[in-house]
């Protein structure tokens, strides 16, 4: 639970992830912000308005999944990092994931890498697609993993590599 | 001895900020920051900043700390000293400095005291033990000077500086053991939490130290559970070995010069500690001291910011300096710190303000 | 290395020894300060004050906020004699 | 040690100086916190207390805590969390309350 | 005990031995922290070192152990010293000092074990009196009866005698103080220098604390510090003591001498009111004399003959103009 270990429960995740049918539809953002903290660049950052604050920035982001085409710019922008993309429609049983990365040294497209969870623990092995640094520094690392990871997998570790 | 129309005591965020705006309000402004560079603890901040564009939200500390030194830079009617400390205010309203290793007077016709807060230490057995650094000295040794302070390190307090500096561990290339909490939640923001737990890091609430090891430096930290009446539990211990302790239990303002200035204080545990009283200007029961950022209570940055800049606009105004829009700019200031207050986690600090609350008006 | 706690690091005083004055009567900072130099070195009682207000406070049943801080005197900062005669010239 | 490779700081390049702590040879970064210096060499006891002589670090990093006290250049109680680094400095662990020179 | 009369020298002396054995005479187990480092007081010009000599004339035949020291030897006994212009010294090796909270704790455990009530936190309002006789004393918790009290409130003795009519000349002064960070000892013996209205000594903790002598400050129950003494007492003590100069002052505060006209006690009764014992306006050395004229003062209440006569303190000398001359008071 995340007041009490920092890790989102099932019930968290099932107001964020998209439906079956949005899946079906391609890219789209993943929204994990809980906390109504006073924050807004993810509203700024976004060219299709899919995500808007209701009355004040205090609020969490209102998310219109029809609007996003998972381009991934509130992926790099959202100081939580607490945004992701997930696109089911990469391939046959692969989904392609877009997660904010800000560690190094950086892998490269091509790398097998470890999949982590949200409890950091290994889930299986992704493989790098694109390494999108930006000006911010905030890396957005494009990854291919099993589509029956995607909504698990939220972090990397390069291959042997303990970090914790 | 040199007359200034306002001195700001302290370059982090308050302090750069009320200087910006009392300078371009007209008023002459002398900024004295203690350490070598302005920016207080911005420059240690490597995370990206919440709030909103005007608060300078998704930029990162550090980033926003050179934003604001350049604007500082640009006002002609600011100087600034740094390594320059604040010693003493008199009865006089003479202010004592030390710049470098010379002593200095200055009698401001107002005072901004912006001096930010001080790390609280925690009482356990070897708390004394070289390897058991503040928050703050790991974020020094880490981000301003590129040293490492351990190989690994246990963090204690997971509130937004306990998950931040975890976070900037990890980011430093140091191990980090875990983070613990006495209190049964994670007092900062969960997305701070869920980025260090992602890299594997357990966080564990309601757990305290219960003793560190070692004979000439940190060797390990003995962890134990607590009740619900914050009571060790027996036989819960688990030994973390560890060579670095991180402490980042809270914050308490940095009041010294508000208590020699004979301000009316209050003890608000909701804001750290003592604070002083003020009214909606910033300005103290001393008429010419006001304060802003963690001084006035611990808060954010971004908020700190934004009562830098009405406390800058507030003097220079009791100064007869005027500008045409000085009415709709602190109108909106007001406005934008009303909306960074308006959320669920703000209450406690909204809570705490209300204990401090001046009623009359300049 | 002890069980016991340095609660003061300037003038190594232990919170056994705190809690034995406040056992012999001393109820307040100030009394502490005076029996032991708690508070009294370099740094100004800052780390160690709040420590001893805890200790006043479970021992008294005020609350924190009702144990008095010692007075808070110039300067807040060390200054050498030397540095001292200067006066304002320049640096 | 040094932090190589920051994913978000680039640090300022600073010339490398000498200095000797407690007789032996070191290098440094000029300007630097003396103490910065001495963690990079792995020395992190930089004192011992005045009354029971228990080892003292880095404790508070912005000169207010006392527990870096160091003797430099024959200079006793100096705060190394804050004291820039010169060429040449002599840097001494200091045993209870400093020897006035 | 380097004074300039009979009766001052006589009193610390007798003081010094009281402390020295204070232990065995309260029977109470408490360290005092008694420090006989010496003090040192260098002369200057001719003129002090002729009142000096005769001083220590008078000194040596009272059986105090003071004399003449050349600069050269001066600056054996504080290695410090700055020797230039001094024509030499007076130094008794028997002067020190003790740690006041420690000696004031050593004598109320003695008192409280001899049935003394104590009461702390108490602040006493005022005095009470009927037909010229001492009654109550009023207080913040309570008015407690009496027919004899002791005066020894320092500077607020003036306004408490006020409350039952009695005016004594008496006034606060505030005098300033700052402390070092601590050091290992370098100097053993307090350094008083008349010349330069200053003191300063190393307590045994290793910190250096020292004051200044302002001439003609006003009458105030101010305490608070000043900006102005930092400098003035580091530009005074650094041409006397110049190797201090790289240590640092961390705390700096200010307290009250309670003053007479003529620098000396005020000791017994008062007239116009019965039972009114006064023991204040101490001057700034009330405490070195403290142990005996507590007994004094005892024997005094009780009607017994003083150890030591005290009657040159009474309190009628102003109004007579008999003013009490000591040539060496800082």
């Amino acid at each position: 639970m995340l007041a009490i270990d920092g890790t989102a429960t099932a019930e968290d995740l099932q107001a964020v992830l998209p439906t079956p049918d949005r899946r079906r539809r391609g890219a789209v953002a993943v929204i994990e912000c809980f906390q109504e903290i006073p924050c807004n660049p993810c509203a700024d950052a976004c060219p299709r308005g899919a995500i808007t604050m209701p009355e004040n920035i205090s609020q969490r982001p209102v998310f219109d999944p029809d609007k996003c085409n998972g381009c991934g710019v509130c992926v790099g922008r959202c100081p939580g990092l607490a945004i992701f993309v997930v696109d089911y429609s990469y391939g046959e049983d692969t989904a392609l994931l877009k997660i904010p990365y800000e560690f190094r040294p950086l892998p490269q497209a091509g790398d097998s890498v470890t999949a982590l969870d949200r409890q950091g623990a290994a889930v299986g092995s992704a493989r790098v697609v694109k390494v999108q640094e930006q000006k911010n520094r905030t890396t957005i690392l494009w990854l291919a993993v099993t589509a029956a990871m995607a909504t698990a997998v939220r972090n990397i570790r390069l291959s042997g590599e303990v970090r914790a | 001895m040199k007359e200034v129309d306002i001195v700001v005591i302290g370059g982090g965020p308050a302090g750069l900020s009320a200087a910006v705006h009392a300078a371009k309000m007209g008023a002459g402004v002398l900024l004295l920051e203690r350490s070598q560079a302005l920016g207080g603890q911005l420059v240690k901040q490597t995370h990206k900043f919440f709030g909103s564009r005007q608060e300078f939200a998704g930029e990162r500390g550090f980033d926003i700390a050179h934003t604001l030194m350049e604007q500082i830079a640009q006002q002609e009617k600011i100087e600034v000293w740094t390594n320059a400390t604040a010693l003493g205010y008199y009865p006089d309203g003479v202010l004592t400095v030390k710049r470098n290793e010379n002593f200095r007077t200055f009698r401001p016709r107002k005072l901004i005291v912006a001096t930010g807060a001080s790390e609280k230490a925690l009482a356990f057995p070897n708390n004394d033990l070289p390897g058991i650094y503040g928050a703050g000295a790991v974020q020094t040794l880490m981000n301003l000077y590129g040293v490492m302070p351990a190989k690994r390190v246990l963090m204690v307090g997971a509130g937004n500086i306990g998950v931040i500096v975890a976070y900037q561990l990890l980011q430093a290339g140091v191990e980090v053991a875990a983070v613990i909490e006495a209190a049964p939640r994670i007092g900062g923001y969960w997305v701070h939490a869920s980025k260090i737990r992602r890299c594997g890091v357990p966080i564990l609430t309601g757990h305290t130290i219960r003793q560190a090891h070692g004979t000439t430096q940190l060797t390990g930290v003995t962890v134990c559970r607590l009740d619900e009446k914050w009571t060790m539990i027996p036989g819960t211990d688990t030994l973390f070995e560890v060579d670095g302790l991180c402490l980042a239990v809270g914050l308490s303002p940095l009041t010294e010069l508000l208590w020699q200035a004979g301000c009316k204080m209050n003890f608000v545990p909701e804001l750290g500690g003592y604070v002083p009283w003020r009214n909606e200007y910033l300005q103290t029961t001393h008429k010419n001291v006001y304060v802003a950022g963690d001084v006035a209570g611990v808060e954010e940055a971004s908020a700190a910011m934004v009562e830098g800049k009405l406390a800058g606009l507030a003097a220079a105004f009791a100064l007869n300096h005027q500008t045409a829009d000085f009415a709709a700019d602190y109108r909106a200031a007001k406005q934008q710190l009303n909306a960074l207050r308006s959320g669920p986690l703000s209450a406690k600090v909204c809570h705490g303000l209300c204990k401090v609350m001046l009623e009359e008006a300049m | 290395m002890s069980d016991d706690i340095i609660v003061c690091r300037c003038e190594d005083i232990k919170l056994s020894e705190i809690r034995g004055h406040i056992e012999q009567g001393a109820h307040t900072t100030e009394e502490i300060k005076r029996r032991c130099r708690c508070g009294m070195g370099p740094c100004q009682g800052r780390t160690c004050m709040p420590i001893v207000a805890q200790e006043l406070s479970k021992a008294t049943g005020k609350s924190v906020g009702e144990i008095q801080l010692p007075t808070f005197r110039q300067p807040t900062a060390a200054i050498k004699l030397g540095a001292l005669t200067g006066g304002d010239g320049d640096d | 040690m040094r932090i190589e490779n920051h994913p978000i700081l680039a640090f300022a390049d600073a010339a490398t100086v000498e200095f000797t702590f407690n007789g032996q040879a070191l290098s440094g970064r000029e300007g630097e916190p003396i103490a910065a210096a001495l963690h990079d060499a792995g020395v992190r006891v930089l004192r011992h207390s005045p009354r029971y002589h228990r080892p003292r670090g880095l404790f508070c990093a912005i000169g207010n805590c006392s527990s870096c006290l160091m003797t430099v250049n024959g200079v006793p109680n100096i705060r190394v969390c804050v004291e820039p680094l010169r060429a040449g400095m002599t840097v001494e662990t200091q045993d209870g309350k400093g020897r006035l020179a | 005990m380097q004074w300039g009369t009979e009766t001052n020298c006589l009193l610390s002396r007798e003081s010094t031995h009281m402390l020295e054995n204070l232990a065995e005479l309260l029977e109470v187990d408490v360290d005092i922290e008694l420090h006989q480092g010496g003090y040192l007081m260098p002369a200057y010009t001719e003129k002090m070192a002729g009142q000096f000599k005769k001083n220590l004339e008078l000194q040596n035949t009272l059986d105090i152990p003071a004399r003449w020291v050349t600069p050269q030897e001066a600056k054996e006994i504080v290695p410090l010293l700055n020797t230039d212009g001094m024509i030499g010294a007076t130094f008794c090796a028997k002067d020190g000092h003790c740690n006041p909270f420690k000696a004031t704790e050593a004598y109320a455990r003695a008192a409280r074990r001899l049935g003394v009530e104590i009461r702390t936190y108490t602040e006493v309002t005022g005095l009470y009196a009927e037909c010229c006789n001492i009654r109550k004393v009023k207080t913040t918790t309570g008015d407690i009866s009496t027919s004899h009290v002791v005066m020894a409130a320092g500077g607020y003795s003036k306004p408490l005698c006020r409350t039952v009519g009695v005016e004594i000349p008496l006034y606060p002064e505030r005098h300033e103080i700052l402390v070092t960070e601590p050091v290992d000892p370098v100097q053993e013996a307090m350094v008083m220098s008349f010349h330069h209205n200053l003191y300063c000594q190393q307590s045994p903790h290793g910190s250096f604390i020292m004051g200044i002598g302002h001439p003609d400050l006003p009458e105030s129950f101010d305490t608070r510090s000043s900006w102005e003494f930092l400098q003035e007492m580091a530009r005074r003590v650094l041409k006397v003591l110049p190797g201090l100069a790289g240590l640092n002052v961390i705390r700096q505060w200010a307290g009250l001498y309670d003053m007479s006209p003529d620098r000396q006690p005020i000791l017994g009764p008062v007239g116009g009111v019965d039972g009114l014992h006064i023991a204040a306006g101490f001057s700034g050395h009330g405490f070195m004399i403290s142990p005996v004229v507590g007994r004094i003062v005892a024997e005094k209440l009780l009607g017994l003959p003083t150890v030591l006569p005290v009657d040159m303190f009474d309190a009628g000398r102003f109004q007579r103009g008999e003013l009490f001359i000591e040539p060496s008071v800082v």
